[in-house]
């Protein structure tokens, strides 16, 4: 919270100087862009009207607060929608660049979004950067430049993070070397590229902490101080090497649990903070006979999961062994601490990715992206209660605050 | 047949009164004689029974070749009388409404008008487009409306012009339409 | 031709420069880009391969060579697809930004295109520039600045034109005053924005004429010098104000002759010189029957002209008033001399804008917003001959060399 | 089914390769082992009869959730052998051909591998798919095959990275993919 009044403060200030420059730019150039109203037009160009427009502002965050992302394949822009998933409402858009990030902090007050573009569409020079969004106005309220060093994969949830008190953000680079690019929010700047060994994903813990997963099945947990210098110590491996794990686990901010779902059907489990990973025992989530129906997860975000309630949400359907990430028309709700399957819910739609509402009464989200349709349902009962379409090209993601 | 005909001829009205404040052969008229008399209309066509959203919103109401065929009881339909004449998405499918622009983006205070007729009231009035900018294409309730909508050299009734002289921070991009009313336009 | 061999010598070099200058600007940044093979990939990085990857270059452009144009709906990027009009052969790509034109010089051996970009997707620091490609190669040739002054609209084809000697190239600003940019393309640079009246497209004569179309419905030809200085001179008024003119008339940079529908189906035509403009006799397309029977032209670019057949191509179909933008299914072959409907081609699609190649043996080409298909027909008996889909979002116009 | 295994243990020979260059711990393998054996292997399952151009080239033969299912005479199909692994578009749709880039892209040195059996010889090649970059996403022939496909922290196998790598001008944007044959993989 602080952080975010903060940007309020400076950050309008920062970034205004900013345009200023961008002005002054302009002005240099021998003809000034379209911003005046033509003097040719005459008076119609600014008619007075009977109704009075206005630019709406979304209201606060709640728990049912959905952002779609919309990355296309591998396009070069992006669309983020920003969903009242109380009632299926589209509330506004957001634009961002090559597969970006979409990071939700403040419980949902400000969003930071890790982009990258090209000056000529997609060649040329690279400009990467993070813009924050006031998520209820969706102005920009920080533009912080980073070094070209984002790992543009399909977009992953965790390979960029915020930190758990939301002081610092933390993306991933991959090329030339391995590394995790530190930003300190509250300074808006971009502080260093801290070296580290051939590890994925980011899950924050608090007081500067970062765990990382790695080849061999371990996790890394990284310690970083303000000017990005790091103690680094490996966990024990969790995984064994034939259990391909799901790019996109469940992790929550909140209380640290790790749900990462593999594509033979088993959920490894860790509850990270300062002092470790504590790891968890291994969920095989379907039974011998569901085995033999060839019931096995897939999808591209495939699990979500509820802090309070202790449930995982599994994507899956009956399929051939490597169709892991095609959509599932089916949702396994597993009770975390047993592994025992609660309920199964029937979604009745191509389904790529899934996410859950935090609250006592939570709703379940599920995003098409053959549809381009965000559907959502009662996550105790199944029912489907509304939809939204139109959603771009190929919405693949969902992000819910506290998540 | 006929409300056709009462279209065209407002839409002829326009032009006559933009060719008479400036000349025939002028550069470009101003509607400075109808603003007068539209400023003093009290009663507007306001959608008062509140948003009917439908959360399913894809596209509807698209125009056909036989024509724009106007409701008044979707705003978030193409035909939905006020948008006879919005190449692009309505504001109201993008976070907006029907005359406020979505968050985050910049309202030109510029437009190009049109003369679409209210099978409600059985009136006619003028509206005034205004571009929400900033932002890319919404991408929602896209619509291809061309009731009055005029060639590029009469730019105040062409839809086909990024609207968004004015806008913030120089922003020519288009996001979506608003259909705000000037008044009555007979 | 000469322009041509002359980007090839010295325009590389440019490039490289601008290139080279991008890179060290790059080098200061802290971390480098993903430009080389990450040491951590290991061999299979650039493993050897059995087969032999290469780079096509395309064959050299022909009469039946087409470009179809993807703007999107006024997207921040586009698409213009190269294709072999003999075989519906997808030939290559080329990226644009928002509202691009396509201008082909040298018997189509170049493609200029004018583009705009933001450096925050849609909003942020504009840029106009011109990129000048080599058709077989596909290779930016040169790159040009030009002030942030292109008038953005849905394409229209002629807003934007190359001289008849290809020595110049000319853009059209509309905000804050009209005026037309003027670009050596010799010296690849920007010379000018040259003030004008209220007036509309651009249509080029030799010895550095250039007509345009006024809103009281005259031209206005335009003489202009190396520095931008012109000499401007009206023609008289050629149409009535109720006659709506077609944002996109068919102009023959070759043959001078200007082609210009009006919604209500009459055919104005003029022979745009140095001496000035020669207007022939309106055509009224349809008889009175037809007209009762609603047969209307409609389209986004509805109208294409063949030299030496003399014949004009008219995209119509039977529509309400008001409904001109709409596609079409039917061709109307018109004899640009007597007027006659020579021919009707059923073109079996909703057509949005056409074209036909200006050999003997012409090929009409169709493109198709609604289906995302170029389809190909034989412009004399109306065959459709063949087709190629997948062309975008919303391909709406057709490009061909010596048009 | 016995294709389906065939297929398994090929992919598993490949992971326990590279497990065994570097050790099961140790950071990312290298397919040194493979590369030997694939140079000295003359006979390239290469198509010769010649590209079979269908004008009407939409996206054909994607892959369901019953599995990859390859055919062996249209390259221009998803389910076309050599594309086991590729999640992007197949450049052939492109303006390149199967084997190589569109012009005006740039080649990337660099791949990820699979693993693909082909029906029409019942023999399992490797393949090395390398992007085509420095233009934004073709759209043509859009596929999702995942036959053999690996997360992201065995990279080598993922088809989710932009494998722009070494590409000219550090153009890290995606155009296309092209599947050529590094050897025999059994």
């Amino acid at each position: 919270m602080r952080i975010f009044q903060h940007y309020f403060r400076n950050g309008r200030s920062a970034i205004a100087g900013k345009i200023a420059i961008a002005t002054l730019l302009a002005a240099s150039q021998p003809v000034l862009a379209g911003g005046a109203v033509p003097s040719q037009l005459g008076s119609e160009a600014t008619v007075q009207l009977m109704d009075e427009p206005t630019i709406l502002t979304a209201p606060p965050s709640d728990a049912k607060r959905v952002y779609v992302l919309d990355p296309g394949a591998f396009h070069m822009t992006s669309q983020i929608f920003t969903i009242d998933g109380n009632n299926s409402e589209l509330l506004g858009m957001t634009d961002a660049g090559k597969l970006p990030h979409v990071l939700l902090g403040d419980n949902g007050n400000f969003m930071a979004v890790p982009s990258t573009v090209y000056n000529r569409i997609a060649r040329g020079i690279r400009d990467d950067y993070i813009e924050v969004f006031d998520t209820r106005t969706l102005n920009v309220i920080a533009d912080i430049d980073i070094p070209e060093g984002r790992f543009l994969t399909a977009v992953m949830e965790h390979m960029a993070t915020l930190s758990t008190d939301d002081k610092h953000l933390l993306f991933q680079q991959f090329s030339p070397s391995p590394a995790i690019g530190l930003v300190d929010l509250e300074q808006q700047k971009f502080v260093k590229m801290m070296p580290i060994p051939d590890c994925y994903h980011l899950f924050p813990a608090p007081n500067q902490n970062v765990f990382m997963h790695c080849r061999d099945g371990s996790m890394l947990q990284i310690s970083y101080d303000n000017e990005g210098n790091t103690q680094q110590k490996p966990t024990k491996v969790f995984h064994p090497e034939d259990d391909y794990l799901f790019n996109n686990p469940a992790y929550s901010r909140k209380s640290g649990r790790l749900v990462w779902p593999s594509t033979n059907g088993k959920i490894f489990q860790a509850n990270l903070s300062e002092s470790g990973a504590e790891f968890l025992k291994t969920i095989e989530v379907f039974s011998d006979q569901q085995k033999a129906d060839k019931w096995r997860p897939g999808g591209w975000q495939p699990v979500a999961y509820h802090d309070d309630r202790n449930e995982i949400y599994l994507l899956a359907d009956q399929r051939a062994e490597w169709t892991h990430k095609l959509p599932s028309r089916y949702v396994f709700v597993i009770d975390a601490a047993s592994g025992k399957q609660l309920r199964r819910l029937e979604l009745g739609h191509e389904i790529t990715g899934i996410g859950v509402s935090q609250d006592d009464k939570p709703y379940l989200f599920a995003v098409s992206a053959d549809d381009a349709t965000l559907y959502t349902f009662d996550a105790v009962t199944g029912k489907e209660l509304s939809s939204i379409d139109e959603l771009g090209r190929a919405p693949s993601m969902v992000f819910l605050p506290r998540e | 047949m006929n409300k056709q005909n009462k279209f065209d001829s407002t839409i002829e009205k326009i032009a006559r009164t933009t060719a008479n404040k400036t000349g025939r052969r002028g550069f470009i008229g101003k509607l400075g004689g109808f603003l007068v008399g539209a400023t003093l209309l009290p009663l507007l066509p306001v959608d008062r029974r509140g948003r009917l959203k439908d959360a399913h919103a894809a596209t509807t109401g698209t125009m056909d070749r036989s024509g724009f065929k106007p409701q008044d009881h979707d705003t978030q339909a193409c035909d939905y009388w006020r948008h006879c004449s919005i190449d692009g998405n309505l504001c109201d499918c993008c976070g907006g409404t029907l005359t406020s622009c979505p968050p985050g983006t910049s309202l030109s205070p510029s437009s190009w008008v049109a003369s679409c007729y209210n099978p409600g009231d059985d009136q006619t009035y003028l509206i005034a487009y205004r571009d929400c900018c900033g932002k890319q294409t919404c991408g929602r309730c896209s619509c291809l409306n061309t009731e009055g909508e005029l060639p590029v050299y009469r730019p105040e009734f062409s839809n086909d012009i990024v609207w968004c002289f004015g806008a913030d921070n120089d922003d020519m991009t288009y996001h979506c339409t608003i259909s705000p009313v000037v008044g009555k336009a007979s």
